[in-house]
């Protein structure tokens, strides 16, 4: 399945804040996207452990298993306001 | 009933006060929050906000309609995005009720929540350097070139 | 530095906000009570404020210095005197300061001690009376003619 | 000595709003002047016992001593707001 994954804060100087597709394997979850994206840019590792996530711009828990078509986003610790 | 927006442009105090300024209402509270000067000890060139826009605007209406259901009140806010120059507004948020302690715990609440749940990130332009804001923490922007992989 | 006033006129809520939004408070906190059409049952034509107005600018600033000391803000505050109709303010509290803590406490500081202790009166004009409203209670005006005596 | 006295709120319908002088003997206290208001007006009896005072623009308790020229304010619980 292709997913969109969105990036955000200081992740958008490793993985650009347009957002991308991965192809996942099927009942693959936020946690595997996740884990792909750390294995891409090694200076992300252990940085997503401080994230929060969303599926289709609503938060969801890393085991949320996702879908062909759906978008991920991780979100660093927020600072609005 | 609640409204709420991520803006681009100047956010317009008074016509958002005007929303909660109906006739039903003796107090209205409003919180402005603006660029500063000084950060942690760095001094601030300019900031520039990003968002996660709908998902921000969703959330934001949803911590709206949470204080108006709690408090009994009227609320908006709007948030703007982009760049911002000292003592410009970033966030607005206004509530309105019969009596002012709705209304100022109305306002708390929103800024205070938005805070937590919002999916803003701001960075900071220094003369030093730029940083990231996330929670209580500054990362420096990095120097690498951006990679937009796939 | 801590500003009061009694006005006559319209209270300009911008020029009041800007007294407090220096570039070293990233907080503003506005507080607007204005006057709304129903108290307590009664619906209101419109009110009437009257002021013991070199007592009240005095006890006002000192409510506004206290809590500038208090909080480490920057404080400013307007009382309108004289007729109001509905929606229009009555009085504005602004209160700025580097972070939102302080200047929502020093806003809402200075409204609740402004009607405990500042020399002002309100006069509700309803359509079948009119009421002084003093504390909790509410006098109806009395028909007995004004006299001057000495 | 010479006091000036001014009411405030509903004292004003029996009193006007201008403030007028009374004629008070020396060592007379606030207390004084309001049991003169008291007598002057029997509608405005126990009234003043909800009130606060003021000297010269200043808080006072009612046995605060007056002197020829003083303002002495009748201030009834106010509603500023």
């Amino acid at each position: 399945m292709r997913v969109t994954v969105l990036c955000w804060g200081h992740l958008t100087d490793y993985f650009g804040s347009d957002g991308f597709e991965v192809e996942l394997p099927e009942g693959a979850t936020i946690q595997i996207a996740v884990t792909l994206l750390e294995q891409r840019e090694p200076k992300a590792a252990g940085l997503t452990r401080r994230c929060r996530y969303a599926l289709d711009e609503e938060y969801a828990p890393l085991e949320t298993p996702l879908y062909d078509g759906c978008t991920v986003a991780i979100l660093p610790p927020m600072s609005g306001g | 009933m609640a409204y709420a927006a991520i803006v681009n442009e100047v956010i317009d105090v008074p016509a958002l006060t005007e929303r909660v300024s109906g006739v039903d209402n003796g107090a209205v509270c409003v919180f402005i929050g603006q660029v500063r000067r000084n950060s942690r000890g760095r001094e601030v060139a300019y900031l520039e906000y990003q968002a996660y826009a709908p998902m921000a605007a969703k959330q934001l209406l949803r911590i709206a309609e949470e204080a108006e259901a709690k408090w009994g009140c009227e609320v908006g806010v709007e948030h703007r995005v982009g760049r911002m120059e000292l003592c410009e507004a970033s966030v607005v948020v206004v509530a309105g009720s019969r009596h002012r302690a709705q209304a100022f715990e109305a306002c708390r609440y929103c800024i205070d929540t938005l805070k937590e749940r919002v999916p803003i990130w701001k960075k900071e332009v220094c003369p030093d350097g730029s940083f990231w804001i996330e929670g209580e923490e500054a990362i420096e922007v990095s120097d690498v070139p951006r990679e937009t992989g796939s």
